[in-house]
C-alpha cells in the first residue's frame, strides 16, 4: 500500500504520525482517504482542485507535474514538499 | 546624462579664456574617466567641458634641471613607460599601474586624478612623497602649490573658478633615494583604496640611515595626508622595523577615517599602520638597489 | 572514479565548437540591448529614493510637457490584480505583489522600486524626463535585518501578509495583524531529542550571511511593441520565454496567446532573469505612443531593484558519536525575502543535511520581508548559505575529534536509499564518489607549507529539477537536422542538445544546426534554470530524434520495399534485409521522393532529477595584518552524471566556484542606515576579477542519472555551494579563526583575528 | 541644447563621418548611430570592461569615452578583428577553448586581449591576468579565458 508522508504542521490531526500507509492509485485518491480518516489535512495541502500554490508532490521518488492527478503505484511514498524552482 | 557644451582648445591661452568665458560652469576635461561617470550620476552638470588633451603644456613628460614635469594630461599609460619616472619616481609608477584598470590607464591622467580630489585616490600620496607642486594658471597668472596643500575636502581644491592646473613637478631624486606606493583593497585589482600610502626616502651612503622621509596617506581622512611628523621623526634613524614601527604610530595618530562600505574606521586606522611599515620597507629596499619583488594587491 | 573509458558514444563525450560560438567572438550575436527597430522610442524608469515610504502624489505633467517625451505611465496605468496567486512556470506568486513590485502603488518598499516609466525620442530626453517627475513621499522606517524584521514591533511591509505555514492552513496566534513573516516551513525526522542524546559531541553556531547579486554582465532590457491589433511582441533577454511571456499577459491582463516573447541572446541570469521587470512597462509605454520603445536598467538599477539572493541569519546544531558518526541535526533559518514574500528559504531547509545521513533531524524555516529588493532565484537558490553553516561545522567536529574532514563525510555521506530530513529517498547519487576524489586527488595528497596558509574542504548539494521542455528537428535534404528549442542558450546548452540529438541519430554534431525560438514557434519550454536544459530539453531532443528514426525507418521500408519491421536504425545507417543499407544522408537525399519533410517532435516534463554533489578543496593564505585572503590553489570535484561537452561542463564548474569565492569574501549589499545601497557599482561590489582568482582544477565524476536516456545531471549550479564553507575551513587551518559571518572580507576576517590575538 | 557636430574617426580601417551631441559617449554612438552592436554595455561606469575598443592603439572602455573626444583619431572594435571571413588567432582560441558562456563579454576581452599581445606577445599567466583584471566574466570563472589567451600568443609565435 502507498505510504504518505504528512508535513509536520499536519501531524497532530493524525496523532503525531510522520507517516501512514494509505490506500488510492492516485493522490487524489489517496488525500481523499487521508481526510476522511483524519478530517482537516486537505485544506492544509489542498486549494480548490488543485495543489495549494508553492506545494508539490512528490510520488516515488520524482517531483510530479500532474498534482493530484499523478498516479501512485502500490510501493510508492508520496511526500508533499515547497516546489522547487532553481537559477 | 545633461546636456552641455564641448571645446577643445589647442593652447593654454585659449584653454584658460574659455574657462573665462563660462564664468565657473565648465570644468576642464582630461581622461574623463571620473568625470564623464560623475556627470552620468548627475554628481557634476557643467555647461561646459573643456577638453585639455591637445594643449602642449599639459602634454610635458620630461626632466630637465628643476626635475621631472608631468602634464595635468598625461595619462598613465604614458608615465608607466617613461624610463626616468620608473627609475626614479617608482611610487609614481606603482600608482599608476593601479588607477582602474588597463583601459582606464589608457585615458585617466595624474592631474585629473588629484582635481578629482577624492581622499581615496591613488596618484595622491605619492605625489605627496615625492614632493610634487602643481603648476597652476588662471587669470591671474600662475602660481605654485605643494600637493598636500591642494585637497582642501572630498571632491574640493584650491583651484578657483577660471584656473587650470597645468602640471605637477618633481624635484629630482637624491642619490640613494626610493619610494614606492601600495594600497589595501578587498580584491587584487580594479578597486578603491580602503587604505594607501606612498613613501620617499633617501638613505645614506652606507645605506644604513635615513636622511629624509615623506610618507602620503590615501582613504584616512577627508583629504590625502602628509604624515609630515612620522616623515620627520625617521630622519636621522637607522632603516629598521623599529623606526618603521615608530613612523606607523606617528601616521596613525593623524588620520580620522570614516566607516564606510570599504572598510571600518577601526580597519583603516589599523591598516595605515601595517601599510606605512611595508611601504617604508620597500622604499628603503629601492633605495639601496636590492631586489625588491611586488605583486600588485598582494 | 566512474569514469567511462570504454564510453559507447560517438558525440557525447567530445568538445565540438559550439554553434553560435562564431557570432559571439564578432560580436554579431544580438543580445537585448542590441535591438533596434525602426520608430523606436527609449524609455527611462523613475525609482524611489527611500526604502521605505508611501507614496502621496506623482505630478508627472513636467516630464509631459519635456519636448521629445511620448508618454509616462504609473501604476495607474497598470491593471489591478485583486487577490490572484498564478503558477508562472517557475513557482506561483501572488499578482499583487508582483504588480506592485514593477510599479509601486501605494507604498514604495525598497531604494530603486520603479514608480514611474517615460518612453522619450532618446535616452537622454528620457532620463531628464524621469527627474522630472516629482513624487511625493511620507518616508517610512525601513527594516533592513532579517531578525529586525521578524520582532513584533517592526514596521511592517505588506498589509495583507499573514504567516503561512507549509501543509497548514493560517494558524498563527493572531492572524488579524500583518506580519513580515511571510512563510513558516518545518520538516522533521525521527526524534530529534533522542539523537542528541545519543551524540557525544554537540556543536552549535549562529551563522549570518550578506545578501548577493548574481551579477551578470548584461543589464536587464525589454523592447516591447503593442500593436494596433492588440499583439504584444517582446524582444529581451529572459532565461525563459515562457514565463516571460506568462508573467508580462499575467500582469497586463491579456490573453497569453496575444504576447510573443522573442528571446534575444542573453547575458548571463544565474536566476536572476526569470522574474520579469521592464516589459510590462514596456508594452505599456508602446501602447501610449504607437510606437516599439525599448528600456534598459542602469548597472545600479540591476544592484537595487531586480532580484539578488537573500541575507540570512541561521542557527546549526549537530550532534555525533566520538568515532563520528551524526546522531541528529537542527536547523532555524531565517531569510530576508526582501520586499515580498518568496525567498528560497524552503528549498534552503531541504538542502541544509542533504549531504549526509542525519538520523534525528528537525529543521525550521522562516521567509521574512525586508526593505530590500524583492529576492529571486541565484544558482542553487538557498543552497550556499546552508552550506555554509553546516559544512564550517562538520569541519570544526572532525577537528576536535581529530578525524580526516574527508573520511568523516564518506561515513556519513547521503548515498542511494538515504532518506533526506525532509522525508524523500535518495535515488543513486554521487556524493560518495565526489569525496573520493578529492580524497585521492593530487591537490589533496600534496602537502601545503608555508605560514598563514591552510587547506579547506566542503561539499555541497543541489536538488536539479526537470519540468518541461519542447524540440522539433527537421531533417534537411543534405543530411543535416535543424533543431528548434525554447531554452534560451545562456552557456553552450544549445550544443548540449545537439550533441543528444546527434548522438542519438548517430550523425555529426556539426550537422545539427540548432536554433532557439520565440514563444509563437515552439511547444512550452520552462526556464534555463534549475541546472535543467541540458537534462530535461535532452530528453526532449532524444524524443524528437526517435520520431525521426521512426519516421527514417518508415521511408527506408517503403523504398526496399519492406515492411518497417525489416528496417533497423543503428548508428546513423538504416539496416534492411538482404544487406541493404542507407546511411543517414543518402536517406536524407530521398525524403521528398518518399512522403516529404521528415519533422521530429519531442517533449520532456516528468523526468525528475537525482540531484548533484560536489566536493571542493581550497588553499589559502591569509594576510594576518590585514585580513586579506588569497585563493592559491582550487579544485573541484562533481558529479556530472554523463558530461555532455566537458569544456561546458568544466565552465559550469569553475564559473560556479568563481562565484562562489566573490560571495565567500567579498560580495556583500552594503546598507546605510537609510537602507540605501551604498555599494551598487561593479566597483565596489566587487565580483571576482581574473586577477583575484588561480586556475580552478576539475574533476568530473560520472555517476550517470537513471532517468535520462544517456545519463546527464545538471551541472550549473552545485559548484556555487561548497566554496564560502570550504574557504572559511581553509582560513581556520590557516590562521585559527572560525568565520561564521559572509563576506569574509578583509576588515571582517581581521577584527575575529584581532578578537582572537586578544583572547 | 548644445549644438550637434560632425566627427571623423577611422573605424576599423575605413573613415567615417558621423553627427554627434557633446553628450554622446563613443559607446553610444558605435551602438546607437553606427549600429555596431559588438561593442557592448555591461555597466556605463568604466567598471566592467564590455565596452573595450581600441583607441590609437590603446585599449579604453568606450563608455567613460566621449565621441567627441574620438575625433581625429584610430578605432577598432570587435568587428574589425577578423580578417575577412576568418577569425584571428585570439578570436580563434575563445572559440576553440570554450572561452565563453553567455559571450556578453568576450567582445571586451577579445579587444583587451589583442592590445595585452600587441605590447607583450608572451605574457605570463600572472600578466595576462593583470592585463585583463579590468574586464569582468560572471560565467567562466576565467580559467578558459586565461587558457585561450596563453593559446593565442603561443600560436601567434609560432606564425610570425
Amino acid at each position: 500500500m502507498p505510504r504518505v508522508f504528512l508535513p509536520p504542521a499536519l501531524r497532530s490531526l493524525a496523532g503525531g504520525q510522520e507517516s501512514l500507509e494509505m490506500p488510492g492509485s492516485t493522490v487524489r485518491e489517496i488525500l481523499a482517504e487521508l481526510e476522511r480518516r483524519h478530517p482537516g489535512v486537505q485544506a492544509g495541502l489542498c486549494q480548490g482542485d488543485g495543489l495549494r500554490p508553492g506545494l508539490a508532490v512528490c510520488v516515488g521518488g520524482a517531483v510530479s507535474t500532474l498534482g493530484l492527478l499523478q498516479p501512485v503505484g502500490p510501493d510508492d511514498e508520496v511526500h508533499f514538499l515547497p516546489a522547487i524552482g532553481g537559477g | 546624462m545633461h546636456d552641455f557644451d564641448y571645446e577643445r582648445p589647442v593652447s593654454l591661452v585659449e584653454a584658460l579664456s574659455l574657462m573665462a568665458r563660462h564664468n565657473g560652469h565648465a570644468r576642464p576635461l582630461a581622461g574623463g574617466t571620473d568625470l564623464i561617470d560623475q556627470m552620468r550620476l548627475g554628481r557634476h552638470q557643467p555647461g561646459a567641458l573643456i577638453d585639455v588633451k591637445r594643449i602642449a603644456e599639459l602634454n610635458v613628460l620630461a626632466a630637465d634641471a628643476d626635475g621631472l614635469h608631468v602634464g595635468a594630461a598625461v595619462p598613465c599609460c604614458r608615465i608607466v613607460e617613461q624610463p626616468l619616472v620608473n627609475q626614479q619616481y617608482t611610487a609614481l609608477v606603482d600608482s599608476c599601474r593601479i588607477i582602474g584598470g588597463i583601459q582606464i590607464q589608457s585615458r585617466a591622467s595624474v592631474g585629473g586624478n588629484l582635481c578629482n580630489s577624492g581622499p581615496a585616490a591613488d596618484s595622491t600620496p605619492s605625489l605627496i612623497a615625492l614632493q610634487g607642486v602643481c603648476v597652476i594658471a588662471g587669470p591671474a597668472g600662475t602660481r605654485r602649490v605643494p600637493v598636500e596643500r591642494f585637497c582642501t575636502g572630498p571632491g574640493q581644491n584650491v583651484l578657483q573658478p577660471g584656473e587650470l592646473l597645468v602640471e605637477i613637478c618633481f624635484p629630482p631624486r637624491p642619490p640613494h633615494s626610493g619610494s614606492h606606493y601600495r594600497r589595501l583593497i578587498p580584491r587584487n585589482e580594479m578597486d578603491i583604496a580602503v587604505v594607501g600610502v606612498g613613501a620617499a626616502v633617501e638613505l645614506d651612503e652606507s645605506g644604513r640611515t635615513i636622511r629624509a622621509a615623506r610618507i602620503g596617506l590615501g582613504a584616512v581622512a577627508p583629504t590625502p595626508l602628509w604624515a609630515e611628523e612620522a616623515g620627520a621623526l625617521l630622519a636621522g634613524q637607522p632603516a629598521d622595523d623599529v623606526q618603521f614601527a615608530r613612523a606607523a604610530e606617528a601616521a596613525r595618530k593623524i588620520v580620522s577615517p570614516i566607516t564606510d562600505m570599504r572598510g571600518t574606521r577601526e580597519y583603516r586606522i589599523h591598516v595605515t599602520g601595517v601599510l606605512v611599515q611595508r611601504v617604508l620597507r620597500a622604499a628603503v629596499a629601492r633605495a639601496r638597489g636590492e631586489a625588491f619583488t611586488y605583486l600588485p594587491g598582494h | 572514479m566512474a569514469t567511462a573509458d570504454k564510453r559507447p558514444y560517438k558525440v557525447i563525450g567530445t568538445r565540438p565548437v559550439r554553434h553560435d560560438g562564431a557570432d559571439k567572438v564578432t560580436g554579431r550575436a544580438k543580445y537585448g540591448g542590441d535591438m533596434r527597430l525602426t520608430g523606436m522610442l527609449y524609455g527611462a524608469m523613475v525609482r524611489s529614493p527611500h526604502a521605505h515610504a508611501r507614496i502621496v502624489s506623482i505630478d508627472t505633467s513636467q516630464a509631459e510637457a519635456l519636448p521629445g517625451v511620448r508618454a509616462v505611465v504609473t501604476s495607474a496605468d497598470m491593471p489591478a490584480q485583486g487577490d490572484r496567486v498564478v503558477e508562472l512556470g517557475e513557482g506561483a506568486a501572488n499578482m499583487r505583489h508582483l504588480t506592485a513590485n514593477i510599479l509601486a502603488r501605494d507604498k514604495v518598499l525598497y531604494r530603486g522600486h520603479a514608480v514611474a516609466a517615460v518612453a522619450a525620442d532618446n535616452v537622454h530626453i528620457a532620463e531628464q524626463a524621469a527627474r522630472l517627475v516629482r513624487v511625493e513621499y511620507e518616508v517610512l522606517q525601513p527594516v533592513m535585518n532579517v531578525l529586525d524584521a521578524m520582532r513584533d514591533d517592526a514596521p511592517i511591509l505588506n498589509d495583507d501578509v499573514r504567516t503561512e505555514s507549509l501543509g497548514a492552513a493560517p494558524q498563527s496566534p493572531d492572524q488579524s495583524r500583518p506580519t513580515n513573516i511571510a512563510k513558516h516551513f518545518l520538516f522533521e525526522k525521527g526524534d530529534v531529542a533522542k539523537g542528541f542524546a545519543e551524540a557525544d559531541l554537540v556543536i552549535e553556531h549562529e551563522f549570518d550571511t550578506a545578501m548577493v547579486h548574481q551579477g551578470y554582465i548584461e543589464p536587464h532590457n525589454a523592447t516591447a511593441l503593442w500593436n494596433t491589433d492588440g499583439r504584444i511582441t517582446i524582444w529581451m533577454s529572459t532565461q525563459g520565454s515562457f514565463t516571460a511571456r506568462q508573467q508580462t499577459a499575467e500582469l497586463l491582463r491579456v490573453p497569453v496567446s496575444s504576447v510573443k516573447v522573442v528571446p534575444m541572446e542573453i547575458g548571463g541570469g544565474f536566476g536572476g532573469k526569470i522574474s520579469v521587470y521592464l516589459p510590462p512597462v514596456a508594452a505599456l509605454l508602446s501602447r501610449k505612443t504607437g510606437r516599439p520603445v525599448k528600456l534598459q536598467m542602469s548597472r545600479a538599477d540591476v544592484f537595487e531593484a531586480t532580484g539578488p539572493t537573500p541575507g540570512s541569519h541561521m542557527r546549526l546544531k549537530l550532534g555525533v558519536t566520538r568515532d563520528g558518526r551524526i546522531t541528529a541535526g537542527e536547523a532555524w533559518i531565517a531569510f530576508d525575502a526582501g520586499a515580498y514574500p518568496g525567498s528560497p528559504v524552503g528549498m534552503a531547509c531541504m538542502c541544509v543535511f542533504a549531504c549526509y545521513d542525519v538520523p534525528h533531524g528537525r529543521v525550521e524555516g522562516f521567509d521574512v520581508c525586508v526593505n530590500k529588493p524583492r529576492t529571486n532565484a541565484y544558482r542553487a537558490p538557498g543552497s550556499t548559505h546552508v552550506a555554509f553553516a553546516i559544512e564550517t561545522i562538520v569541519d570544526e567536529i572532525c577537528e576536535k575529534l581529530g578525524l580526516d574532514p574527508l573520511e568523516f563525510r564518506l561515513k556519513n555521506a547521503s548515498r542511494e536509499g538515504t532518506r533526506r530530513v525532509d522525508g524523500p529517498v535518495f535515488p543513486r547519487i554521487g556524493m560518495v564518489e565526489t569525496v573520493q576524489a578529492i580524497r585521492d586527488s593530487q591537490h589533496y595528497q600534496s602537502p601545503l607549507a608555508g605560514p598563514c596558509r591552510g587547506r579547506g574542504v566542503a561539499s555541497g548539494f543541489w536538488f536539479n529539477v526537470g519540468m518541461k521542455s519542447s524540440v522539433t528537428a527537421t531533417v534537411n535534404l543534405d543530411g543535416t537536422v535543424s533543431l528548434i528549442e525554447g531554452s534560451t542558450d545562456i552557456g553552450g546548452t544549445r550544443t548540449s542538445i545537439a550533441m543528444q540529438l546527434a548522438e542519438t541519430l548517430g550523425i555529426a554534431a556539426e550537422d545539427v544546426n540548432p536554433t532557439v525560438v520565440d514563444t509563437d514557434s515552439i511547444g512550452y519550454t520552462d526556464v534555463t534554470g534549475g541546472s535543467r536544459v541540458t537534462f530535461a530539453t535532452g530528453i526532449a531532443a532524444v524524443e524528437a530524434a526517435r520520431d525521426i528514426q521512426r519516421q527514417m525507418v518508415q521511408r527506408a521500408a517503403l523504398l526496399w520495399d519492406v515492411d518497417p519491421a525489416a528496417v533497423k536504425y543503428d548508428d546513423g545507417r538504416l539496416l534492411g534485409p538482404a544487406g541493404k543499407q542507407f546511411t543517414f544522408k543518402e536517406l536524407a537525399a530521398e525524403i521528398h521522393q518518399t512522403g516529404g519533410p521528415i519533422i521530429g517532435s519531442g517533449t520532456s516534463s516528468s523526468a525528475t532529477q537525482g540531484g548533484a554533489f560536489g566536493t571542493h578543496c581550497v588553499d589559502v593564505e591569509v594576510d594576518p595584518e590585514t585580513g586579506k585572503v588569497q585563493i592559491l590553489r582550487y579544485t573541484i570535484a562533481q558529479d556530472a552524471g554523463t558530461a555532455i561537452h566537458p569544456s561546458y561542463v568544466e565552465g559550469q564548474m569553475q564559473g560556479g566556484v568563481v562565484q562562489g569565492i566573490g560571495w565567500a569574501l567579498n560580495e556583500e549589499y552594503w546598507y546605510d542606515d537609510r537602507g540605501t545601497m551604498r555599494n551598487a557599482t561593479y566597483l565596489d561590489y566587487r565580483l571576482p576579477t581574473c586577477y583575484d582568482v588561480p586556475m580552478i582544477e576539475t574533476m568530473i565524476v560520472e555517476v550517470p542519472d537513471p532517468q535520462h536516456p544517456y545519463g546527464v545531471r545538471g551541472v550549473g549550479e552545485v559548484p556555487i555551494c561548497p566554496p564560502p564553507a570550504a574557504i572559511a575551513n581553509a582560513i581556520y587551518h590557516a590562521v585559527g579563526v572560525r568565520m561564521r559571518r559572509l563576506p569574509m572580507s578583509p576588515p571582517n576576517l581581521l577584527s575575529e583575528i584581532l578578537q582572537r590575538f586578544q583572547d | 541644447m548644445a549644438k550637434k557636430r560632425v566627427v571623423s574617426a577611422t573605424i576599423n580601417g575605413e573613415v567615417v563621418e558621423f553627427l554627434c551631441e557633446p553628450r554622446q559617449t563613443l559607446l553610444e554612438v558605435l551602438r546607437d548611430t553606427l549600429d555596431m552592436t559588438g561593442t557592448k554595455e555591461g555597466c556605463s561606469n568604466g567598471n566592467c570592461g564590455a565596452c573595450t575598443v581600441l583607441l590609437d592603439g590603446r585599449p579604453v572602455v568606450s563608455c567613460l569615452v566621449l565621441a567627441m573626444e574620438a575625433d581625429g583619431s584610430e578605432i577598432r572594435t570587435i568587428e574589425g578583428v577578423a580578417r575577412g571571413s576568418h577569425l584571428d588567432e585570439v578570436q580563434q582560441a575563445f572559440l576553440e577553448g570554450a572561452a565563453l558562456q553567455c559571450g556578453i563579454c568576450t567582445p571586451g576581452f577579445i579587444m583587451q586581449t589583442e592590445a595585452l599581445l600587441q605590447a607583450n606577445p608572451n605574457p605570463t599567466e600572472e600578466e595576462i591576468r593583470f592585463y585583463l583584471a579590468g574586464n569582468l566574466c560572471r560565467c567562466t570563472g576565467y580559467d578558459k579565458i586565461v587558457r585561450a589567451v596563453q593559446a593565442a600568443a603561443q600560436k601567434r609565435l609560432a606564425t610570425t
